[in-house]
């Protein structure tokens, strides 16, 4: 199964990943949250992508009262189901990562699906700092 | 739901209660059932213990203990007269003889009396049909009730020479 | 009491001997220790009677029994062997009564027995009457189920085993199989006596074939008797539970035996505190002599029984939400499938059963499914038990095959209506029943003629109402109820009800409009459709029936403002005519003291003021005090 | 599976309630006490669709969200009947809920106005779902429960006041149709049901993150241990760059 692969001494911090990963997740008309950060604390060479690990032993899923986030076994991302989300925010205070965050303006938590098994991070990261291999 | 006045309450009785049945959430209602029998209501600190004991959440008893209308979670009187509502019994006049009670108590069914020595309620078939309309003071069941038979049971309690009794 | 019995052939051996025993013309005093009874102080009289035999030195057994089912002419008191009836025995003078009856009744040969005129029961047309089965009420009923409460002592398993009693448990154990027991049961075609008739062997073979979860090794199913009897007016269960508290437990046997279940519950309401202390006792008594527990008989087959009570809550009659209750939550009905016979208490299979038919069962196992069969009618099998109450001469229990007249239970059997009032409608079928006025009289009553006429078969209670019985405050009655019955769950039955409450009390109190039947109308179908359980779902039944049979009724409280029934007090007029001979206790006792007059003269009401509280009028002893309809 | 909704064929998987089918098929269903991640209630009979196992049978009213879906099912979701029961229940609502936005929306939807009912004196806005308490019990608090029986019931705090078990989630005042649930978050502060709690500040940030309450229950049902969830996603995240900024060495910038 592939998996997104991150190689943080290639990161340039551009930062074109978070854009291409809030745009390809919108929230309504407008781009919406990004899950990726690509922090910039390696100047003046580049960055350093975090995002999600898809834990085999997720805290998030294992604190979630209403199984809104579980695994996909195709992908093998760790997807979250808005439907039944009660809005706890028990994951968000579990991910020892911070790697799922909780969006109150449309009241939905965020965390990365690999684009459904193709993420669009990895698809423009001009570096090879990201790959889906 | 008013709120519940903290009188402190000798929670003894209640031990035996609790070993008599296994601890958990299937003996709830029997265990109520012999908290109302042994206090006359659910004192407050005792349902705290029924819920620890039986390893079942507060709310859960409280959920429960409001259901039933056995269960008063407000300290009851001493005696009480309940009035069978029952259709039989409306059919013979029960509705008469609340509004008789509720003259003479001054209190409205369901309450009691301010003394605490008199709870008037109704229940909604007692199963003896065939006299109707039935009351029954402290467990006496008075068949083919009339205002005058009523007053004449709650004599005991209520004082009074009767005279006032109608027929 | 009695000590085990190790296997079935000691059962037959005790039965034998205690029939032996049994010198069938020794003189018995049968007092009938129902709680109607006991409210007319039965007690107080069993005790008299063993006093005075005791004085006199009589060879003569007393006996408390369960309910004889004429309950309004309690106590009741038969005299064996030869079965003299009496009545009202000890209402007005306890010490006189007793005496006589001994003295005349029981000190006297057989044959010899002088009878004590003052206590027999008298025809309406003032004819005496000697023996117990010519008593009218009786002598029309075919009292299968009931026979046993007249006869044994409900705390002796010995009387009741004398009588025949666990000898259908014995058969079962003995000589058939599981499957064969239930055959048996389907083939009699016996329904449900709780309300829906939902035929019985079915509803066992769903319970038998569901798959089980395992509890210490083995599947467990449960039997539960569903004893919350909670439709007003209905108490055969309890006269049953307290008289012959064995025979439902030997239902409950034979039914865990075929379906193969291992534990059961007897549900009883709170309201029946004397049904609960009669069935603990059976149990005690059965697991002492090893009818229960485990290897019954010494056949190897176990069985317990636990009796848990209700607390007051009229929902529990529906089967998910006695489970819930006895499980210890709410009683909340649930949603259907799974049904509890697939998933039922603690997800187990749950077959669950009204006393009327676990108490058929050994019957049918005894005498076999072609003799139950035999009684009733194509599509409703068996006797049924009617409470009839209300407005009738002869309120009590009554056990007539399926298919008897409604004419025939309330004029026959009945004695018509009190006072000589004019019959108006009988209500079956409780909160979820429907009222079927005088031109259904000659409905042959079952399980389907009655839902077909709008009404259902509920428990079997059966209220007969007169011209002075409103149908408009029935169904506002039936509708306050069910407001507070209501368990909260779903908003058709919630908050629907509420608001037929409110167009009820507005045609009640002078309020209504063609708009408010109008609504009713709209609305009564919706709480039907929509709502949960079977509550709700029938919640409007009495509402729709008594439009159907009794629209005249409605129109004369919207139109005329006038009820003609001279209940509905916005709607009547308390008026004194010149019947009255000015004894003044009306002025006495009239609360807002609005009434006025002379000592001796014609006393007047202030129509203006009064409140039509009713209280003169039932205190006037000279029935000088018309209820006119209208204002 | 195949089942017919409407006339459509639709496949359906074991287990799914019509309910499920009928969403994924783009029917409008309107639901109020259903909730994906919540044990299904079938109390507000908004989802009532008719049904029928064969053709010549009466249609029976069923709750699609409970009613599972078989093969060969006739469902119809918008007839007649149908709609006039849901204009009704929600006239019914609203004599509870005369406040409620979303009520007056569904209302209007099904051409109902103002309540053609007698409004509740004293309506709070509660059609007692029970989303709260279900909420709360998914949580593992059981704080809150329904109270009383038929329309005088309430959801409720034991005893009214006893607010012991709360742990201060916010989720019953979250999963809310009506928003009748008080919630006040002023600073760390959380005020609900008649109880303030403290939100511990994150170490990094300061933002609030959960109460100590929430965090000590998660660590019990969980065995996480209970200091490990002060921490917002922010500031987690940037800690988690450190990290592996560390183990690639720091800064250097020099391939692995």
């Amino acid at each position: 199964m592939k998996q997104l692969v991150v190689t943080p001494v290639r990161c340039i911090g551009c930062r074109t990943c978070e854009i291409a990963c809030a745009f390809s997740h919108p929230a309504g008309k407008t781009p919406g949250r990004s899950r990726i950060r690509a922090f910039p604390i390696r100047p003046p060479e580049g960055g350093l992508p975090v995002v999600c690990f898809q834990c085999d032993q997720a805290a998030c899923v294992l604190v979630c009262p209403t199984q809104a986030l579980t695994r996909n076994e195709t992908t093998g991302a760790v997807d979250y189901h808005d439907l039944r989300c009660i809005h706890c925010k028990a994951c968000v205070a579990a991910c020892p990562f911070g790697n799922i965050g909780y969006d109150d303006g449309t009241s939905r938590c965020f965390k990365c699906d690999l684009c459904g098994g193709d993420p669009e991070c990895a698809k423009y990261c001009p570096s090879r700092a990201l790959e889906f291999a | 739901m008013s709120a519940l006045q903290a009188t402190p309450v000798d929670l003894a009785p209640l031990a035996p209660i609790l070993q008599r049945y296994p601890a958990d959430r299937r003996s709830l209602v029997m265990v109520l059932q012999d908290v109302q029998a042994a206090f006359h209501y659910l004192p407050r600190e005792a349902l705290l213990t029924v819920a620890d004991h039986l390893q079942v959440p507060r709310s859960h008893v409280y959920h429960v203990a409001t259901f039933y209308k056995h269960f008063s979670l407000t300290p009851r009187g001493a005696h009480t007269c309940t009035v069978c509502m029952g259709t039989a019994c409306h059919v013979r006049g029960a509705g008469q003889l609340v509004e008789h009670l509720e003259r003479r108590t001054g209190v409205k069914a369901g309450d009691t009396t301010p003394d605490g020595q008199l709870t008037v309620e109704t229940v909604n078939c007692v199963g003896a049909c065939a006299l109707g309309p039935v009351v029954i003071v402290d467990g006496e069941y008075v068949g083919s009730a009339t205002a005058r038979k009523v007053d004449r049971a709650l004599k005991p309690i209520l004082g009074g020479d009767g005279k006032e009794g109608e027929e | 009491m009695s000590e085990r019995i190790p296997n079935l052939a000691a059962l037959e051996a005790w039965r034998a001997s205690l029939q032996a025993a049994h010198d069938a013309n020794r003189k018995a005093i049968a007092i009938c220790a129902g709680t109607g009874c006991k409210a007319y102080g039965s007690d107080k009289l069993a005790e008299a009677f063993r006093k005075g035999v005791a004085e006199r030195g009589l060879d003569v057994d007393v006996r408390a029994t369960g309910c004889h089912g004429f309950c309004e002419r309690g106590p009741l008191v038969v005299i064996y062997p030869s079965m003299i009836f009496y009545q009202e025995v000890g209402r007005k003078n306890l010490a006189k009564d007793v005496a006589e009856i001994l003295d005349q009744t029981v000190a006297a040969a057989p044959g010899a027995e002088q009878i004590v005129p003052r206590l027999q029961y008298k025809t309406p047309a003032g004819e005496a009457v000697v023996h117990e089965r010519d008593v009218p009420f009786y002598k029309h009923q075919n009292r299968l189920i009931l026979s046993f409460n007249g006869k044994i002592d409900p705390e002796s398993l010995a009387d009741y085993v004398r009588n025949g009693g666990y000898r259908a448990l014995g058969k079962a154990l003995g000589s058939m199989t599981p499957e064969q027991v239930l055959a048996e049961v389907e083939a009699s075609g016996l329904r449900g006596r709780g309300g829906a008739g939902f035929p019985t062997g079915r509803k066992w073979r769903f319970t038998r074939t569901a798959d089980a979860p395992r509890v210490d090794g083995r599947p467990m199913k449960y039997v539960v008797c569903n004893a919350d009897e909670g439709d007003p007016g209905a108490f055969m269960d309890r006269s049953v539970l307290e008289g012959n508290p064995h025979g439902v437990l030997e239902g409950l046997l034979l039914g865990a035996y075929a379906i193969g279940a291992r534990e059961g519950y007897v549900y009883v309401r709170n309201e029946y505190p004397l049904a609960v202390q009669r069935l603990t006792k059976a149990i005690a008594d059965a697991r002492a002599a090893g009818l229960l527990g485990d290897d019954i008989l010494g056949t190897g087959f176990a069985f317990d029984l636990h009796v848990t009570r209700g607390a007051g809550a009229f929902v529990c009659g529906e089967e998910t939400a006695l489970i819930g209750s006895v499980e210890g939550n709410k009683g909340q009905p649930r949603f259907r499938p799974p049904y509890p016979a697939v998933s039922g208490l603690w997800g187990c299979p749950t077959n669950i059963n009204n006393v009327e038919t676990w108490v058929n069962v050994p019957l049918i196992v005894d005498r076999g499914a072609a003799w139950f069969a035999g009684i009733g009618t194509a599509g409703s099998k068996g006797t049924k038990i009617f409470s009839l109450v209300g407005k009738v001469n002869h309120t009590g229990l009554v056990e007539v095959p399926m298919g008897a007249s409604l004419r025939h239970i309330v004029e026959h059997i009945g004695g018509g209506i009190k006072d000589g009032r004019a019959f108006k409608a009988v209500q079956t079928g409780g909160p979820s029943g429907g009222c079927l006025p005088e031109s259904m009289l000659d409905l042959e009553v079952d399980f389907d003629t009655l839902t077909a006429a709008g009404s259902m078969m509920g428990s079997g209670g059966m209220i007969v109402m007169d011209d002075r019985t409103c149908m408009v405050d029935v169904a506002r009655y039936f509708i306050d109820f069910l407001i507070q019955e209501s368990c909260g769950k779903c908003t058709p039955c919630r908050d629907g009800l509420i608001q037929m409450g409110h167009l009820m009390h507005d045609l009640v109190e002078g309020r209504g409009t063609h708009a408010t039947l109008d609504r009713l109308e709209a609305l009564a179908p919706v709480v039907r459709d929509a709502s949960l359980c079977a509550l709700g779902q029938t919640a409007p039944n009495p509402v729709l029936s008594t439009l159907k049979y009794f629209r005249h009724e409605y129109l004369a409280h919207i139109d005329d403002k006038q009820c003609p029934a001279g209940v509905c007090k916005a709607l009547i007029t308390y008026r004194i005519t010149d019947r009255c001979t000015g004894c003044t206790i009306c002025a006495v006792q009239c609360p807002e003291k609005v009434i006025t007059g002379e000592k001796k003269a014609l006393h007047l009401i202030d129509e203006a003021r009064c409140t039509r509280c009713g209280v003169c009028h039932s205190v006037c002893t000279f029935d000088a005090i018309d209820i006119l309809p209208g204002r | 599976m195949i089942l017919t909704i409407n006339g459509r064929p639709l496949a359906a998987r074991p287990g799914e309630t019509l309910l499920q089918v009928a969403r994924r098929a783009g029917i409008d269903l309107p639901t109020l006490c259903h909730h994906e991640g919540l044990e299904a209630w079938g109390g507000c009979r908004l989802c009532v669709v008719e049904m029928r196992r064969h053709p010549d049978e009466a249609p029976k009213v069923v709750p699609s969200c409970l009613q599972a879906a078989e093969d060969g099912l006739r469902v119809e979701t918008h007839t007649e009947n149908l709609l006039r029961i849901r204009a009704t229940l929600l006239d019914l609502l609203l004599t509870r809920a005369p406040g409620s936005e979303l009520i007056r929306r569904l209302a209007l939807e099904h051409g109902v106005g103002d309540t053609t009912f007698v409004p509740q004196a004293e309506p709070s806005n509660c059609i007692l779902c029970t989303l709260c308490t279900r909420a709360c019990a998914a949580v593992g608090a059981f704080a809150i429960s329904t109270a009383g029986r038929g329309a005088e019931g309430e959801i409720s705090l034991p005893f009214v006041d006893d607010a012991d078990a709360c742990v201060g989630c916010g989720s019953c005042a979250a999963v809310c149709p009506t928003g009748c649930i008080e919630l006040k978050d002023e600073g760390l502060a959380r005020t609900i049901w008649g109880r303030t709690f403290q939100r511990v500040p994150c170490e990094v940030s300061g933002e609030p993150t959960i109460t100590r309450e929430h965090a000590a229950l998660l660590s019990k049902r969980t065995g996480l241990p209970t200091d490990g969830f002060f921490v917002t996603d922010e500031g987690r995240r940037r800690q988690t760059a450190d990290t592996i900024a560390a183990l690639v060495g720091v800064g250097e910038g020099r391939a692995a």
